[in-house]
């Protein structure tokens, strides 16, 4: 049964709906109506999806390719807003819903004192009406459309809280970033009409093989492969929204925003826009191993290099945002060598346990009052068993155990690097199994901190007797913990001084009004709706999706390249790939790294600091995150301003107004003046001109006569 | 022996002489309170001069007086236009003159012999005419320049005019007996058929130089345009109105009559001439008006550049360009009297509105008058759709038809100086303040708001459709 | 009264702004509530060229023609294809919102305001109306009269600098073009418009008549290097006349490559294309840099403008690669199109822009950006409006700024990627720029006391940026109706292209 | 004999002396007012020579006009000099300058 | 017996010699009165100079118009105003090099444009006047009365001008001089002449007289 365009459409809109509800008559409605009303949009939109999911994966209807209506029509070109439902949609749009679904749910307990909350629940449906544009488009426009609405979304909840300057300072990085990359982006789609004359997905990816031997004349002696020009291009997007390499600087800052963003946007959806738009490409990646091959380089050293930075972290939310750079590093690795397939079932899978480690730590973070410095944390699991628990899955599932979901994705990836022979593999193999190891760590450290040992926050009970609730609601942001260097455009970054944490609001750090406790039920409801899928969605999956071509036509793989097709020969069902998975080295260096955090975070606390004077220089490169940060806004947000400055007033100021405009202005002016000295009201000189006129004409003309 | 068709041809003028005479005399008898009859009986005899043009307009060319004069279609347009400044001058210039002690007879008498040197000059046939013609409107301009016998600055700036426009008339009679001697006639009409097989040619060349002289003189046109900023701005304000209209008219039509009628042939020669004159004008006019303070003397340094656009025109030496520099040269007229007219309508006694910082804030005092003024300025700056642009436009699109592109784009350049100084006096009286101890007359007389009025929309009425006025100024040079 | 419509158009406000003029300063109300009914009486009428105007026809419609001048075979000659219908739709539209946007704000003599701001109104119309070449440069140029007003009196404290340079600097370029206009009409006898695209050129007189064209246009536009104009009169310009400026004058420098360079010119069009890419490409890097260090919202958004319009530029010249290098009409298409949905586009964008920075200079009384921070704490409905057309103003998808630059962008990259990546690194740099502003101005702790005072929009205000919101947001979500007005325009400009007249 | 050359030479001395007159004196006006008669008078000159060379009657009556004129516009000069006199108590051209620029 | 030619031109060169002279005395004499006296021999000599020219009328007129009217003029003009003479003469020398130059330039080139050798060749011939059998004067006169009839006159009204101006610029009623008013004179009513006042018996010396009596004659 051919799908209806209208249950498309109804998907679409009703998280937009929401959004204009909830955003324009937030007062009128009240907070109970905003979330109501979005959650009721929500529920419309996953339900549907469902179906949607359910009508393509299994009663069989067809691929659904239709245009809603014609955006633009100029000769052979036309742009349209349209949909393309196959698998793979169908897929990301129940993982969108979903997790956005849950994370509305969440809101509810998270934002519950903030003065921003219709707000902030019609951002996140306008949010989810973006995604829901982006992965069910059918063509490149409306890609770009979805892809570049759920930056503004991105950009206004990063921002959220806008009174702080880290985080308004976060947002305009995060949407400048990228914009570098949909630069790159628009580009490719440039590219590719150029090429194959269309912008819709299904003439272009049946016209894509005539891209082989097309070449884009640079310079007389330049001449790059079309498909290698396209792809790039539009990778260059894919690492702007999913935080690649280099153009990842903006997804830690973003953890400025509300922590359900950072779930939903930051970690299960919108980063993994780009995965989700080169799986889709692949019928173009595959013409170009060049392409291939970066993407492999630039998914491996995300993947082990982010996650190192995660090690030495102390904010919670920064932990769980690196290793999401890292992960995101792991999904382009399998894009780059051809194992789509197990970039979106990581995508899938990730989408669950991140986001529950962000909601969990969102938790958390509520049971400490906004805290977000683990130092400060400690021996939470007895105030709070089901983060405590939830949060473990979550945690398992990230570092790739057997069993849990993450372990079928992620172990997938890294046999796909090891059986690849593509240029640039055999970095990638080692990049992603250090990588495991590091994941490890940094979990397992995040764990500890936080749930176990001692306690180092301790409680006191203030004047205001009506604790809790005595945040008076137009305060509340004041209680953020507002970072430490946090001076103007500067980038921000973290220091290891817990005092200067002290600064703001007369709120010591690690000072709590009241002992913390589990959160309502709002949040641990999503908490344990994703715990499920964190367990189980690999396992079940694992297989359909990984090793049986079950996304068919939506992703396309040369046989040649096909990892995953010889990895399905070797794969004997869920149970016996988990029992392999135990004696694999991933699964070794994950138990080295639970044995030495184990050791370091539980018996001997003392070592941590130790260990860090031992590899001064290396923790600080890690501290320092490589001073990307430093350099990029040395060099392009300060130069840019001096080269803006310059410019201005060397070129605007200077040369055209002051040379050119006023300076010809002021010498007429002085001519002027000059000019009007021989008018000096003497007779005889005005004389002495008439006749000096009548000699100079008799002698021009005697001049001419002779 | 004249004829009594002669006497019909000249009809007009001679009624102007005649009723010249009688004011004359009837000054004589009148009281000081009853001279308003007399303002008013020589702009009835004005209107009926002009009505005696037009009623005679000629089809064609016709002489009287053995071809001592010409009438003809361009001389009647000059002669309309002339008569139509004279009156506007006599309205704007009555409560100033009234103000200053200046309502005399004199001031009727002279003006009235001066518009008849004017209509004698755009009419001669003959180089005596010319010189007669010319010599009735200067002596009387003089006269009137230093009618304010009180004043300095008028006596200053009439024996300025005197002694430079006695110089150039004697340079103007010398290069006429070089023609003379060259071609031994004085008839214009004959001096145009001799000058083609003149045994003496270099003598004509030499002659024609003076006599072009002459009349860059009489139009002021650098660099023999020392006395235009002095007399303009020590003249009284009405004087200063009638020579920077009437008598500009007046000057193209001794330009064409000496140039086109009589060294027509010769114009390969005068081209040139007029060319280099007209850059030397644009440049010093244009530039030089930048740095005035004083309004009038604004004026003037922007009459000189306008008589170099007129130029443009003439350089063209064929019909087309001669009507386009009338329409030039009438536009200007109009253009000027409407500017001198503001003037004339804001100074009061004691105060001559003639600093460009008397202006400061006169939209806020007079919104109106500030209106008038900036039609005026925007139309001698040339901007469209006022009159200005038209008359711009004409005479560009002449100077490119003579083949002289370089001379047009100088001419294009050196309009966006000039409408600098321009802009200056809007600016001071729309975004300025007023200052105190500058206040205007707020409510001149009814005739003079009337007419100032019309003149100024007329700027922006005949920039919308110029055609007829065009198409006149075309028919006077074809017929 | 269809026979006169564009006359009726053009007519309709300046004589209306008679009895504005008349109502005098000592009956406010009068005069606003007159300019008022007349903008929309209008735009009303302005309306009826939908239905009039048939898209699926080329070449100009509703035409009048009436000989003006004989002896100079001028004519009063009107007709509109589609681009000259959408540019006026704009006008007129915008015509509106600036009345209503200077209702309480304009106190000194708004009668004159008001007068102005018609009559301004009526002379743009005519600019789009305008066939016969005269015409075209009489409106022109009187345009910039009331505008040389509005910026001198109801301007800020440079305002006489300001519209001085406007005034002298836009003189400045129409002047050579004037002198261009005189030669062709020597050369044809006609100032018509297509009977001068018909006329053949030798390459040298092509040469010529380019660069005096170019002068006249990129002035207006403005291009660099003679953009510097803009930021001064913006900056000085009362809101109403920022957003007249920004909104519709801009325009008519791109409608004139149109008209004049492109038919009449286009073998020299075509051989210095090169300049006007490159120097369209400058002003979308250059003045973005520019842009991101200005202290004054207006300045910066002025800027803006000039990177904006860097793209209609660009838009029109690379036709000719495309058309003659490549044989890609269907690009040039795309490419022109582009160009022509950038300036309306930009028209409301910047309009918006304007509006919004109005607001605030309305309660604060400065543009400096330092002065204002954590405005969206006390005005969150302005805000809301203020990232809107931000996001507008950067290109977002969803909103009209994005539709013009992506097809521009798009078309360039087929004739020349590297065009292409000059022209697409606006989204990086004008986004930083834009957000910047926002930042600094919405975003943050309100520090100022001033700022805390400040009140959110009133009906009037939100009126007119919800009317700009609406017309950005439909024309970014569906620009079809826009491009099938002007397609068949389009496209007849680019078939001219073909054509080699030498 | 007497050719025409002399009597057109002895014009051009005259004119041009008087041109040097007009320029020379920086000091009194009347004396302009007498170089501007030499002028007049050179013109004179040529006038009845080319009239008597070229036996013809029109250079001579010119000659009577710019007589006439002549004493008109002397009239007309002494009193605008008796006017500047009493007005500035002066005739001295460096001191005329009221108006300049 | 010497040749009339060559007296002629011996005659000729004299008068002209004397009236270089004469002219350059003009414009370098201190003393104003000096220089319109060299201005009248300036005069005498070319009007001898036009005799030889035959044309005795116009050297008559130039005589009797210039030396007896305008010079008697100038000279009545410098002598009414009280000049400082030595004053008006300084740094006279600093400019005459100057001058010198410029006539001297402007002589050559005047020279050389006008072509003097090529007039060289014209000789005077015989008298025009003679030849249409009448007096120069005669000759002159029937030209001015027929074909130069619109001059005449239009030189009368230049006079007139000339009159009106100098009076206009020159007369002064001078305040508190007693003189005629024609015009009232000749518009007084007899009302006016003679006015009766009534006057109160009882109060005999009270009003004042009437400005209009005031200002009769």
């Amino acid at each position: 049964m051919e799908l209806s365009s209208s249950i498309l459409l109804t998907i679409a809109l009703a998280p937009l709906v929401g959004c204009v509800l909830a955003g324009f008559f937030g007062k009128q409605i009240g907070r109970v109506g905003a979330h109501s009303i979005t959650i009721l949009g929500l529920l419309i939109s996953f339900g549907l999806s469902f179906y949607v999911l359910y009508q393509i994966a299994f009663a069989g209807a067809p691929v659904y390719n239709h245009n809603i209506y014609t955006w633009f029509e100029i000769g052979k070109y036309t742009g349209s807003v349209g949909f393309l439902i196959d698998r793979l949609t169908a897929m990301m749009m129940v993982v969108v819903t979903f997790v956005s679904l849950l994370v509305h749910v969440y809101t509810i307990g998270y934002m519950a004192d903030d003065p921003g909350y219709q707000r902030f629940f019609s951002y996140i449906s306008l949010f989810t009406f973006s995604m829901l544009m982006l992965v069910m488009s059918n063509n490149f426009l409306q890609l770009f459309f979805g892809w570049e609405a759920v930056g503004l979304v991105s950009y206004l909840l990063i921002g959220f809280w806008f009174k702080r300057p880290t985080a308004i300072f976060a947002s305009l990085k995060a949407f400048v970033v990228n914009r570098v990359g949909d630069f790159g982006f628009l580009l490719g789609i440039a590219a590719v009409l150029y090429f194959l004359g269309t912008l819709d997905y299904a003439t272009a990816f049946a016209s894509a093989p005539t891209l082989v031997g097309k070449t884009l004349t640079l310079t007389q002696n330049i001449h790059w492969d079309a498909a290698t020009v396209i792809c790039i291009l539009l990778f260059i997007g894919a690492m702007g929204k999913s935080a690649q390499v280099p153009l990842h600087v903006w997804l830690p800052d973003s953890m400025e925003g509300p922590t359900p963003i950072s779930a939903l946007i930051h970690a299960a959806t919108m980063v993994t826009a780009g995965i989700f738009m080169v799986a889709r490409m692949s019928p173009f990646y595959e013409l170009s191993e060049t392409a291939l091959s970066v993407v492999l380089v630039i998914g491996a050293t995300g993947a082990l290099f982010t996650g190192l930075i995660g090690i030495v972290q102390n904010d919670i939310k920064r932990v769980v945002a690196y290793s999401t750079l890292s992960q995101l590093g792991y999904m382009t690795v399998a894009l780059g060598v051809s194992a789509y397939a197990g970039a979106v079932f990581h995508l899938m899978t990730h989408a669950f346990f991140k986001a529950l480690l962000f909601l969990g730590a969102g938790s958390v973070i509520i049971a400490m009052h906004h805290e977000q410095d683990m130092r400060y944390m400690g021996g939470l699991r007895k105030y709070m068993p089901i983060t405590w628990i939830t949060m473990w899955v979550g945690a398992l599932a990230l570092c790739g155990v057997p069993f849990f979901s993450g372990f079928y994705s992620k172990d997938a990836i890294i046999e796909a690097v090891h059986d690849s022979h593509r240029w640039g593999a055999g970095y990638a193999y080692f990049c992603v199994l250090a990588g495991a190891f590091v994941t490890a760590t940094y979990t397992f450290r995040q764990m500890y901190m936080t749930f176990h040992g001692k306690e180092r926050f301790r409680v006191e009970h203030h004047h205001h007797d009506a604790h809790g609730h005595g945040h008076a609601k137009d305060t509340h942001a004041h209680h953020h913990p507002v970072h430490a260097d946090v001076a103007g455009l500067h980038a921000h970054a973290m220091t290891d001084d817990p005092a200067k944490h002290g600064d703001h609001g007369g709120h010591e750090p690690g000072v709590l009004e009241h002992a913390p406790k589990e959160s309502p039920w709002v949040v641990t409801l999503p908490l344990i709706l994703l715990a499920i899928p964190s367990l189980l969605v690999g396992a079940v999956t694992a297989k359909p999706l990984l090793y049986s071509g079950w996304f068919g036509g939506a992703i396309h793989v040369n046989e040649a390249n096909n990892v995953l097709g010889e990895m399905a020969k070797e794969f004997n069902g869920w149970a016996s790939a988990g029992l392999q998975g135990l004696t694999q080295p991933p699964f070794i260096l994950v138990v080295i790294a639970f044995l030495i955090t184990t050791y370091i975070y539980l018996f001997n606390p003392a070592m941590a600091g130790k260990i860090k004077t031992a590899f001064k220089p290396i923790w600080t490169i890690l501290d320092r995150k490589f001073w990307v940060d430093e350099i990029y806004f040395a060099i392009f947000a300060r130069g840019g301003v001096k080269l803006g400055r310059m410019f201005w007033k060397g070129g605007d100021a200077a040369v055209i107004d002051g040379v050119l405009i006023d300076g010809s202005a002021s010498l007429v002016q002085r001519i002027a003046a000059g000019m009007r000295r021989v008018q000096s009201g003497y007779l005889y000189h005005y004389a002495f001109a008439m006749i000096l006129g009548l000699i100079l004409l008799l002698g021009g003309y005697w001049l001419i006569g002779q | 022996m004249p004829t009594i068709n002669d006497i019909l041809i000249m009809l007009p003028e001679f009624f102007l002489v005649a009723a010249a005479c009688v004011l004359l005399l009837a000054d004589a008898f009148m009281k000081p309170a009853e001279r308003v009859y007399l303002h008013w009986l020589s702009i009835g005899v004005l209107v009926v001069t002009g009505y005696l043009v037009l009623r005679y307009m000629p089809e064609g060319e016709v002489t009287a007086f053995h071809g001592m004069f010409i009438r003809d279609g361009m001389s009647a347009i000059l002669k309309v236009f002339t008569l139509l400044s004279t009156i506007l001058v006599f309205i704007y210039g009555r409560p100033y003159m009234v103000d200053r002690k200046l309502f005399v007879g004199e001031f009727y008498t002279l003006m009235l012999f001066a518009v008849i040197g004017v209509m004698l000059l755009v009419s001669a046939g003959n180089l005596v005419m010319i010189y007669l013609g010319l010599e009735l409107l200067t002596l009387s301009s003089y006269a009137l320049v230093a009618l304010n016998r009180d004043s300095g600055l008028s006596s200053e700036a009439a024996i300025k005019y005197f002694v430079l426009g006695a110089l150039s008339s004697g340079l103007l009679l010398y290069g006429m007996s070089m023609v003379y001697g060259a071609t031994n006639t004085l008839d214009l009409v004959q001096l145009h058929q001799a000058i083609t097989h003149s045994t003496m040619p270099h003598l004509l060349v030499f002659g024609l130089v003076f006599m072009v002289i002459g009349v860059a003189f009489k139009l002021g046109v650098a660099p023999f345009h020392m006395w235009i900023p002095d007399v303009y701005q020590g003249a009284p304000t009405s004087v200063t109105a009638f020579i920077g209209s009437a008598s500009k008219l007046a000057a193209f039509g001794m330009a064409f009559r000496l140039l086109a009628t009589g060294m027509g042939d010769f114009a390969q020669h005068w081209q040139i001439m007029l060319a280099v004159l007209a850059v030397v004008s644009l440049a010093i006019g244009n530039v030089v008006a930048i740095v005035q303070t004083n309004l009038k003397r604004l004026l003037a340094y922007s009459t000189i550049s306008h008589m170099g656009y007129l130029l443009l025109g003439l350089v063209n030496a064929r019909p087309e360009g001669y009507s386009a520099a009338m329409f030039y040269a009438v536009s200007y007229a109009l253009m000027s009297t409407a500017a001198f007219g503001v003037i004339l309508a804001l100074s009061r006694a004691g105060f001559e509105c003639e600093n460009i910082d008397d202006f400061k804030g006169l939209n806020q005092r007079s919104p109106w008058m500030a209106f008038l003024m900036m039609l005026s300025l925007f139309s001698l700056a040339g901007v469209p759709p006022m009159f200005g642009f038209f008359a711009k436009l004409l005479v560009l699109q002449a100077a490119i038809h003579a083949g002289m592109m370089w001379l047009a784009i100088v001419g294009a350049v050196f309009a966006i100086i000039g409408l600098y100084y321009y802009l200056r006096v809007v600016k001071v009286m729309y975004f300025d303040k007023p200052e105190a101890g500058t206040e205007v007359r707020l409510q001149p007389d009814f005739t003079l708001r009337v007419a100032l009025s019309l003149n100024a929309l007329a700027l922006l009425a005949l920039g919308l459709y110029w055609g007829p006025l065009l198409g006149w100024c075309k028919q006077a040079f074809v017929g | 009264m269809f026979n006169h419509l564009l006359s009726l158009l053009i007519w309709l406000p300046i004589v209306g702004a008679v009895p504005v003029l008349l109502a005098g300063s000592g009956r406010p109300n009068t005069a606003r509530w007159l300019a008022l009914l007349m903008a929309i009486l209008t735009f009303a009428i302005s309306l009826f060229l939908i239905p009039q105007y048939n898209p699926g026809v080329s070449g100009m419609q509703l035409v009048e023609s009436h000989l003006w001048i004989e002896s100079l075979n001028v004519h009063y000659s009107l007709g509109v294809d589609g681009i000259s219908v959408a540019l006026i739709l704009l006008t007129t539209f915008v015509g509106i919102l600036v009345i209503v946007g200077a209702w309480e704000v304009i106190q000194d003599k708004p009668h004159q305001y008001m007068a102005a701001m018609l009559v301004l109104e009526g002379l743009m119309i005519g600019v789009f109306c305008a066939t016969d070449a005269l015409l075209f440069y009489v409106f022109f140029e009187a345009m910039l009269i009331p505008m040389f007003i509005i910026i001198g009196i109801w301007g800020g404290p440079r305002r006489v600098y300001a519209t001085l340079k406007f005034f002298i600097y836009t003189f400045f370029g129409s002047i050579f073009m004037l002198v261009g206009l005189i030669y062709l009409y020597l050369k044809a006898g006609t100032w018509d418009l297509h009977a001068l695209a018909a006329l053949p050129l030798s390459m040298t007189e092509q040469s010529w008549l380019f660069f005096a064209f170019l002068i006249a246009f990129a002035v207006k536009v403005p291009m660099v290097p003679v953009h510097t104009w803009l930021p001064d009169a913006h900056v000085e310009a009362p809101t109403g006349g920022s957003v007249v400026l920004a909104a519709v004058m801009l325009k008519i420098g791109g409608y004139g490559f149109l008209r004049f360079s492109l038919p009449i010119t286009p073998d020299a069009s075509e051989h210095f294309a090169w300049v006007v890419i490159a120097l369209s490409l400058i002003a979308v890097v250059y003045i973005g840099y520019v842009a991101l260090v200005q202290e004054d919202m207006k300045k910066l958004v002025a800027y803006s403008s000039v990177a904006h319009m860097g793209f209609v530029t660009l838009g029109v010249f690379i036709a000719f690669m495309l058309v003659r290098d490549h044989g890609n009409t269907d690009a040039a298409r795309l490419g022109v199109q582009g160009a022509m949905v950038q300036m309306i586009s930009h028209g409301f964008v910047s309009g918006a822009m304007f509006s919004c920075i109005g607001v605030l200079y309305d309660r604060m009384h400065t543009r400096l950006i330092k002065d204002y921070g954590g405005v969206v704490n006390v005005m969150p409905w302005f805000g809301f409006f203020y990232v809107f057309f931000a996001m507008a103003n950067c290109g977002l998808p969803g909103t009209s700024g994005f539709v013009g630059e992506f097809m521009v962008i798009l078309s360039s990259f087929s004739a020349n990627p590297w065009i292409a990546l000059f022209a697409a690194f606006t989204l990086i740099i004008g986004a930083a720029y834009t957000l910047w502003l926002v930042k600094r101005v919405l975003w943050g702790e309100v520090t100022n006391p001033h700022v805390a005072e400040m009140k959110d929009i009133n009906g009037r205000e939100w009126f007119v940026l919800g009317a700009f919101a609406a017309a950005v947001l439909v024309l970014g979500v569906w620009p079809e109706p826009l491009i099938h007005l002007m397609d068949n325009s389009v496209n007849q400009i680019v078939q001219m292209l073909a054509i080699h007249k030498v | 004999m007497i050719t025409l050359s002399h009597y057109i030479v002895l014009g051009a001395i005259l004119f041009c002396i008087s041109v040097a007159g007009l320029f020379i004196n920086r000091k009194n006006v009347i004396v302009l007012l007498m170089a501007i008669e030499l002028m007049l008078l050179a013109v004179n000159i040529n006038f009845i020579a080319f009239s008597r060379f070229g036996h013809d009657v029109a250079g001579q009556v010119f000659v009577f006009f710019i007589l006439t004129v002549a004493a008109a516009e002397s009239a007309i000069g002494l009193a605008i000099l008796v006017l500047l006199f009493r007005n500035r108590s002066t005739v001295n051209v460096a001191e005329i300058d009221s108006m300049k620029g | 017996m010497i040749d009339t030619s060559l007296f002629q031109l011996i005659c000729f060169y004299a008068f002209a010699a004397v009236t270089v002279v004469a002219a350059l005395s003009v414009i370098t004499l201190r003393n104003s009165v000096h220089a319109v006296l060299a201005l009248v021999l300036t005069f005498f000599s070319t009007a001898c100079i036009w005799m030889l020219a035959e044309a005795e009328f116009l050297a008559i007129a130039l005589i009797v118009v210039y030396v007896g009217a305008v010079m008697v003029l100038f000279l009545f003009v410098v002598m009414m105003l009280d000049i400082d003479q030595e004053k008006l003469r300084e740094g006279f020398v600093k400019f005459l090099p100057v001058g010198l130059v410029v006539a001297a330039v402007m002589l050559v080139e005047m020279l050389g444009l006008i072509g003097v050798r090529f007039m060289h060749a014209q000789t005077m011939g015989d008298n025009p006047a003679t030849a249409a059998g009448m007096s120069n004067t005669a000759w002159l006169g029937m030209a001015l009365y027929t074909q130069y009839l619109l001059p005449f006159e239009v030189a009368a009204l230049i006079l007139t001008v000339g009159v009106i101006a100098a009076v206009a610029l020159t007369l002064r009623h001078r305040v508190g001089a007693r003189k005629q008013h024609p015009s009232e004179q000749v518009a007084v009513k007899a009302s006016d002449r003679v006015r009766i006042i009534k006057m109160a018996a009882e109060r005999p010396t009270d009003s004042q007289p009437s400005p209009a009596q005031e200002s009769k004659p």
